[in-house]
Order: C-alpha cells, then structure tokens, then sequence
C-alpha cells in the first residue's frame, strides 16, 4: 500500500512539473519558438534538414549530424564504449575467486547447428547496417549491435566456443585508430578536424556522402567488436 | 484530456525519471538500483527525443528524392539520443561488472548489509 | 579445442555455400542490382566467406549438383503442402466442439546423418502444426504430437518423419 | 601554429591503439600516457601567448560555430589544460612503476582516457559536448576506483558509479531544456539569446545543471562518494581525481554558471554552500586516521574554497579560486603521490605507520613536507600566495556577507593546519612503530622520486614568484566572467 502511495504521488508530481513546462512550452511561448524554427540560423535542426543533403551528399539527416555536424561527440562516445570495455576487463581481471566453472550442458542438435548456420548471416546483416548508415535509417551503433547479437548468439548456443578476445581488440584498436586518422586527415586537408574531404557522389546511391560511410563502417567494427568483448568478459571466457 | 494531449510525452517521460529515481533511492537491492538507474536513462532519453518533435513529422531522412525537409523531425535531438543511450549502455555495462565483483566478496546484493554503502 | 584437418575440398565447398549464401541474403537485403551495391555486397560477402567458412564445414553439407537442387526445390513445396495440410488439420480439431486431441510425446528414428540435415528435419517438423521437436539424441528425435496415433517408434516415423525424410535423404546422401 | 584539437584527437589515438601494443611488447603500454602527456603539455604550453591575446577558436568538420561542435581554447581552458597535461606526465610516470599488478595495459588505457576527458571538458564551447567528455571522465575514474579489486575499492567504484550515473541523467535533462528553449547548443550562441527566454525555464535548467556537475564538483550536499572513491583508488588516480577530476566539474559549474547564465542572483547561495562544504571537509578530515581519507577530505574543504572565490563573482575572487585550483592541484598531487610508495612500503594507511617515516625515506618526507605546508597556507609555499588572494579578493568586495564567510572560512583553515602539522609532526618526531619492516626504509624508484621532487619544486618556485602565473590567471578570470567578448569571439562579428 504504502508502495502504491508513493508511486501515485511521484505520477501527480510527473504530470505537475511536466505541465509546468508545456505551459511554458505550448503557450505564448510556443508561437514564439515555433516562428524561430522556421528559421534556419535560429535552429539547427532546421538548417541541418534543408541543408544537410547538399552539403554532405547522405540521405539520412541524422548520419550526416551524428558522423559531421557533431562527429566530434561520436569520437567521444566511441570513447565512452570503449572505455566500458576496457573498464568491465579492470574490474573483473583482479577477480581472485575465479567463478565457479560449472560444464554447460551443450545445446541441443538444433540449436547448436542453428547457431552455426546463422552466425555469418547475423555479420551480414549488420554489415549491411552499417554500410547503408547514410542511406536508411540505423548506422555504425546499430549494425555493430546487430554484430555484437551474432556473438552473444554463439555464447548462447555453442558452448564452449570460447570468444577469441585477441580478436576483439585488435579489430577494436585499428577501426579506432581508422576513426581518428580519417578525421585528423580532414584536419590536415581542410584544416578542421572531421572534415567531409571526400567526393559526395550522387546523392541517395550507395557511394555517397564522402567519409560518412567509412567513418560509419569504422565505428561499427568497433561497437561490435567492444561489445562482443563485454560480451566475453561478461562470460568469464576472456583471461 | 484536451489540456494533456500536448504535454502527454512529456507526462510520460517525467513519469520514468522519477519512477527510476524513487528506485534507486528506495530499494536496497543493489540490482534494482541499477534497473533504476536504467529507468531515468530511458526517461530522459524519450525528454530529449520528445524537445524535437514536431506534430505530425516524419523521420529525417530522404528515402527518394522527392522528400522536402518540411515536416520533417528535428535530427539533432535523434543524434544526442544516440550518444545517450551508447553512454547509458556503457554505465550500465560498468555497473554490472561491479555487481559481479560486490557479489564476490559479500556474497550478498542488499545495500542494507554492504558495510560501506549506506547513505 | 582439437583443430581437425579437413580436406581440401570440403573447406572449397563450405567457403562457396558460405559465399552464396551470403550473397543471397545482401540481395535480398538490398533489393537492388546496381553495380555499386552489388560490388560492395561481393566484398562483404567474400570478406565474411574467406573468415568464417571454417564455421559451415562441420554443418556437413554436401556437393552442389542438379539432382540435389532439384529435389531441394521439390522438397520445399512439400513442405509448403504439409505445413498447409497439417494448418487445416489443426484448425479443424480447435474448432470442433469436442476437441478430438491427444498430446504426447514420441519418438522417431532418422536415418540422417549430418548435423544440417537432422536440423533441417526437425525444423521442418517443427514448422508442420501438431508436431513439435523437443530434442534431437543421436539418431532419435523427440517429438511432441497434438494428436497421438501410434505410440510404437517405427510406426510413428512413417508417419511423422517419413514425408520430409525420403527427401532429404536424396539431397544429403 | 599546432591546432588546439589535437590536444584531444592524438591521446585519444594513442589510448586506442595501447591495447594493440600490448599485445606487440608487453612492456610497451605503459610509456604512452608519458608520450601522449608531453605532448598535450608541449601543445598547451605553447599555444598560451597566442591564447592570452584571443581565443583560439576551432572548428570541426568545417562548419562556422554555431552550427558544428566547436572548441574554444581561451586563457582558462589552455591554462587548465596545461595544469592538466602537467599532473597527467608526472603522474603518468609515477605510474610506469607504481602500477604493477592487475590489467596493467588497462590501466595505462584508461589513465589516457580520464585525462582527454578532463582535457575536452576545459576545451570545449558545446554543451553536449561537455557533457559526453565529463562521461569519458566520469566511467573511466568509475573504472580506475575500483582497480585493485578489493572489498572497499569495488564498493568505492558501485557508490561513485550510481551517484555519477543520476548526476548525468539530471545534466541531460538540464541540457534537454536548453535545446528545447534556444533550439540550440553551442554555449556562445545560447548565451547569447539567454534573455530572450524567460527566466522560469532558465532557472529549471540552471538547477538541473548545476545538481548534476555538482556531484562531480563534491559541493556540500553531493558529495558523499567522494571519501571513498579517492581513498580506495590506486594513489595515481587518487592523484589524477583529486588533483583535476573535481576541478574539471567545478570548471563545468562555473561555465554554466557565468557563461551560458550569467546568473549572478545565485552566488551568495552558492557562497553559502561552499563554506559549509569547507568546514565539513575540513573537521571530517580532521577526525580521520586513514591518510587516504585525511587527504581526501581535505580535497572536499579546498573545494569549499575554490567555490568560495568564484562565488564572488570579481576579477581578484575569480582569479584567487583558479590560483588556489592550481595551487592545490600541485599539492595534493604531491601528497597522495608521497604518501603512495609510503603506504606501499608500510603496508598501513593509518596516520600513525608514518612515524618516524623523516629518517626512513627522507626525500620523500620532504616533498611531502612541502605539500602539507602548502596546503596548510604556510609561506613561501605557493599555498600561501593563493590563500592570501582569497583572503584580498574577499575584503576588496567590501561586502559584510562575504566578509564574515571568509572569517568561518579561515576557521577551516585552521583546523587543516592542525591536522597537517600532526602529521609533519609524527614523520620527524615521533618514533618509527615497533613492527615496522626493513624495506620501509627504501626510498621509492627513480620513477617516482622524479615527479614528487618536480612537484614541489613547481610549488616553491611559483610560491616565490607567484607573477609567473598571475597574468593568465587575470585573463582566464577574464574570460570566464565576460560574457560579450566570449560571445563575440566564438560567434564572429
């Protein structure tokens, strides 16, 4: 009872302050911001979507602002994943007390050849993720998600398969080292870092949008080769 | 329901933020904090996504040439969501393996007999 | 882990069944012939092929010839035509007001030996409505049936097993 | 001239391929954090005289300003990360053979990986930005705590990791109000429109900024993982957070605070706030018989202090906050760094197991003398010259409020140097314990001699000849406080 007190109370007090704002939001107010979106040099967004096509050549806005116009924040939260990868080995390296290995049961017939069967499809599809990031929606986090699925599938149905994780970090190394060389290039031809310094190509075919695929196909090895490392480390199968 | 149906996303988003913060606040289960954490993660999340909507609006993206940007979503907020959620995965990821390791040498997830986690 | 030596020849095999497979799958995906995404498929798909073909090697699969691919076609529309049969069948006994059903638990034989092909057996039951595999043990498959008709193990295979196994046994024998 | 950039991109290379040289030689790794520090300090250092006349402002992937991330590097953001890059080199040599057991690549890794966060977050005109390089610091030091791996640090890492973690879930919102009211992020070009917006929703915004940097900043009612997250770090990290971490969330406050608000009406709270946390830092530290602790708490009350000269809001109190930031950056680097190989060759935090520690590892008592005496205010340290800055800063405001603070706030001054000079007392007059081994007298390795020495070298020198730094610190004060020129340089004409 007491739980479903405090629930509701916390709800009424969601509902006050998010009234709070929309009245701020909506009101007089609102007509206001709603005449500076129409702007462009008011509001980013706008500039970005009228714009975005001509000036990097990607069908997909939001590629064109996550890998251009804020690229700067994707280094950063490649960082930030990497880091967590890195971070979950510190943590779980000096575990004294190993875990207790108890032998799985292998998986049925079905299922271990399932897995078989579908891992390389599974790569392919992220693949595909990745490589159309300017085109459709989804990008270099998400194909590298779809990647890291493939892992996490043969954890779960090919046991012992051990996860290579040798494999992982240096996949993870050299598409981060790709990630920052391409953008200190832009650096050194354009001098701005991140700089689109490629060709555009005809908008909406595959060779478009200059670095953004590359730099979409470096961030997606990437994710999903950290967080096929989480995944190993999580599975107490990497040293 | 005519006063809400502008504010209902932003009902529902404050909603998760202080649903996941009553959690990590209250429970003592180290675990359930964590599931807290991811709750204000997701909450703000669907705040940042619901600054650039617009009524109506399409995603940004041009699936054939034809597409004009009018009536298209802000992409910003779409772009600073997406380095939310990798920033939330990375710090849930850090929590678990920290549970992992608080478990191995308590043998116990309830802040309550943790010696040092008490505030 | 072991690493078995295979013979030239089954790694060729795997590596090509990899790649068209693959190359398969990125059409379909992209659903489009231009040469730009058709090269970057090839890439891909070969880039995944030359890594992973050691993967597809232990599933079994046999050479490529045209009697096998023609009863390969063949076997899918008859898998098409059971799993429609066995639909109809299944709705008939949920609409019946007596519900004439009798679950249990059978088992069958299989004369199959690769991996891919006990799979593909027991998929292919699994997708026929009423019957259901639960485990595959060597050369026994477990079977949960909506309807049990015969209990004994050799009957029950004619039954249950027999219509997708002649098949198969033509394609991966 | 070298673009200020690189400052981030070349360390954040250099930690991503460390893995791969770990691989290749297994000795390799821990020399990057060395290589890459020196450079960021070359870069820093060299790029300062052409700050001081006008902020460099940069540009990423070609975009004028407000419509691509940007990165301004004025007197304060080269200034910090000069500090930065400095206590990075030394304490990234202490650390090549400090740091022996555990993930030892990991390690190196990740102590790159905090010091590029810090360095981003001084550099930066985003305020998104902000906020994802203040997340590379945050995990990574989450990371860092917890990596020896015992009972205390692991619960440290949990404790530090479930605040941090509603801290920047409460920055996201702040920010997500932001861009809902100014459809913007660069910091200049909110700025810049701040007074078209009412003041109701600046204020939402404000708290939530303020809360969620705050707990990164340790002021008085967030800080509660502090203790134990410094404490129970390896005492290089201990160094790198208490020396820069809080200071880069202090520095994220104060950019907030005066560059995107210009809020003035909050300081005499915030004032407020930071006495308190000064005196509970202070008298909590003053209790305490685990060094790390001590110093850690100690951290807290210099926080108090820094916030305390900002909080008044004028060039001198401006400027006296960063010299006691700088000031206390040297210093309690020096400590934790002194007190590392100390605990490491007494096997003991306790105060006590330092005794006699004078004739044992005279050197390394000596630099620790230094910092404590600094610390504590003593002349000639350069402890001395920045307290006395706060101490003119405060009476030229001539305001009765800041006046009496500062009187409460000399009390907690007080009680430091009681407890300092209890420790300095008991490392050259107090008999070493009964038990204590032999190999407690050995002076730690050359490796880390080097920076503890360096370390209080810098604070004697600048101690003696504080105009060395002081005519940056006027114009990084300068730059936080003027908002219109801020605004104008980064936005053009």
């Amino acid at each position: 009872m007491r739980r479903l007190i405090s629930l509701s109370l916390l709800l009424i007090v969601a509902l006050g302050i998010s009234l709070c704002f929309s009245g701020a939001y909506f009101g007089a107010e609102g007509a206001n911001r709603a005449g500076k979106l129409a702007q462009d040099r008011v509001n980013f967004g706008q500039r970005y979507n009228s714009r975005g096509l001509e000036e990097n050549g990607a069908g997909n806005i939001v590629a064109s602002v996550v890998v251009n116009y804020r690229g700067f924040d994707t280094l950063g939260e490649v960082t930030v994943l990497f880091i967590a990868a890195v971070g979950l080995a510190v943590v779980l390296s000096t575990r004294r007390e190993k875990p207790a290995r108890v032998r799985a049961e292998p998986a049925s017939l079905v299922v271990f050849t399932g897995c078989r069967f579908l891992f390389p499809l599974i790569l392919l599809l992220g693949s595909y993720i990745f490589i159309h990031g300017h085109l459709t929606p989804g990008g270099g986090f998400q194909g590298g998600a779809v990647v890291a699925s493939g892992f996490l599938l043969v954890y779960l149905g090919c046991r012992g398969k051990g996860l290579r994780s040798a494999g992982f970090t240096v996949t993870e190394s050299l598409s981060g080292l790709a990630f920052v060389v391409l953008a200190l290039v832009g650096l050194a031809v354009g001098g701005s870092l991140l700089l689109n310094f490629l060709p555009k190509g005809s908008a909406l075919t595959l060779f478009s949008g200059g670095v953004i695929p590359i730099i979409y196909v470096a961030i997606g090895l990437k994710v999903g080769s950290e967080l096929g490392s989480i995944i190993a480390n999580l599975s107490g199968e990497a040293p | 329901m005519s006063l809400l149906s502008p504010s209902i996303h932003y009902v529902g988003c404050f909603s998760l933020v202080l649903i996941g913060l009553y959690v990590v606040l209250v429970k003592p289960n180290l675990i359930k904090v964590i599931i807290g954490i991811n709750l204000m993660d997701t909450g703000v999340n669907l705040f940042l996504v619901t600054v650039g909507y617009i009524q109506g609006g399409t995603a940004p993206i041009f699936s054939e040439a034809a597409r004009q940007p009018e009536g298209m979503v802000d992409p910003v907020p779409q772009a600073l969501v997406l380095t939310a959620i990798v920033i939330g995965v990375s710090v849930l990821a850090l929590a678990l393996a920290l549970t992992i390791r608080v478990y191995g040498h308590y043998g116990t997830l309830d802040l309550r007999k943790i010696k040092g986690l008490r505030w | 882990m072991a690493e078995t030596v295979y013979p030239f020849a089954d790694k060729l095999r795997s590596f090509l069944y990899m790649l068209g497979m693959s190359l398969l799958v990125w059409l379909a995906l992209t659903q489009s012939l231009e040469a730009q995404e058709v090269l970057v498929g090839t890439g891909a798909c070969l880039a995944l092929s030359l890594v992973l073909s050691t993967h597809y090697i232990r599933l079994g699969l046999p050479p490529l010839t045209i009697k096998r691919a023609v009863f390969f076609a063949v076997y899918l529309v008859v898998l098409l035509w059971e799993i429609m049969k066995a639909n109809l069948d299944v709705a008939y006994r949920v609409v019946h007001p007596r519900m004439p059903i009798n679950p249990g638990v059978v088992v069958i034989r299989t004369a199959l030996t690769s991996d891919i092909a006990k799979m593909i057996l027991a998929n292919s039951i699994t997708l026929t409505p009423g019957t259901f595999t639960l485990d595959v043990i060597g050369d026994k498959l477990l079977i949960h049936w909506i309807n049990v008709k015969v209990e004994e193990i050799d009957a029950a295979t004619e039954l249950i097993g027999e219509r997708f196994e002649k098949y198969l046994r033509v394609i991966f024998q | 001239m070298v673009s200020p950039i690189l400052l981030i991109a070349v360390p954040l290379g250099l930690a991503f391929i460390t893995p791969l040289l770990g691989l290749a030689r297994k000795g390799a790794p821990r020399y990057v954090p060395a290589v890459a520090m020196l450079f960021n300090l070359l870069v820093s250092v060299s790029l300062l005289p052409d700050a001081l006349r006008a902020p460099i402002v940069v540009r990423t992937a070609g975009w004028a300003p407000p419509f691509s991330i940007h990165l301004v590097a004025g007197p304060l953001g080269l200034l910090l990360s000069s500090l930065i890059a400095l206590i990075g080199l030394l304490v990234a040599v202490y650390g090549m053979d400090y740091i022996r057991e555990g993930a030892t690549t990991r390690y190196h890794v990740l102590s790159i990986l905090i010091l590029v966060g810090a360095t981003g977050v001084v550099l930066t005109g985003d305020v998104f930005n902000l906020f994802v390089f203040f997340e590379i610091l945050c995990i990574s030091s989450y990371a860092l705590v917890a990596y020896w791996g015992d009972s205390a640090s692991v619960e440290a890492g949990a404790k530090y990791l479930i605040q941090g973690a509603i801290g920047s879930s409460f920055v996201l919102i702040g920010i997500g109000l932001l861009y809902g009211a100014f459809g913007a992020l660069s910091m200049a070009d909110i700025a810049a429109n701040v007074s078209s917006v009412s003041s109701f929703r600046l204020f939402v915004s404000l708290a939530f900024l303020i809360t969620g940097f705050g707990v990164e900043a340790a002021v008085f009612p967030l800080n509660a993982w502090l203790p134990d997250a410094h404490s129970s770090a390896p005492s290089s990290i201990s160094a790198i957070l208490s020396g820069i971490a809080i200071k880069a969330g202090i520095y994220a406050v104060a950019r907030v605070v005066y560059t995107i608000y210009g809020a003035q009406s909050i300081l005499p709270f915030v004032a407020l706030l930071s006495v308190a946390t000064l005196l509970i830092g202070e008298m909590c530290a003053f209790s305490q018989n685990d060094i790390k602790r001590l110093l850690a708490y100690s951290s807290i009350g210099q926080m108090g202090l820094i916030v305390f000269g900002l909080a008044m809001a004028s060039a001198t109190g401006v400027s006296a906050a960063l010299f006691v930031v700088i000031s206390h950056a040297l210093a309690k680097a020096l400590l934790f760094l002194a007190s590392g190989y100390m605990i490491l060759r007494t096997g003991s935090r306790e105060v006590s197991s330092l005794n006699g520690m004078g004739t044992r590892m005279p050197l390394t008592s000596l630099c620790f003398t230094v910092g404590a005496f600094s610390l504590v205010g003593l002349p000639p340290f350069v402890g001395f010259a920045s307290k006395f800055m706060i101490v003119r800063a405060a009476l030229e405001t001539a305001d009765t409020f800041f006046v009496v603070l500062l009187a409460i706030a000399l009390i907690g001054t007080v009680i430091e140097g009681a407890y300092f000079l209890r420790i300095v007392q008991g490392l050259y007059f107090k008999p070493a314990p009964q038990q204590a081994r032999e190999e407690t007298r050995k002076e730690p390795p050359l490796s880390a001699l080097v920076p503890v020495g360096v370390l209080a070298a810098l604070i004697v020198a600048v101690g003696l000849y504080p105009g060395l730094v002081e005519r940056a610190l006027g114009a990084a004060a300068n730059d936080l406080l003027d908002r219109d020129s801020y605004v104008q340089n980064v936005m053009g004409d």
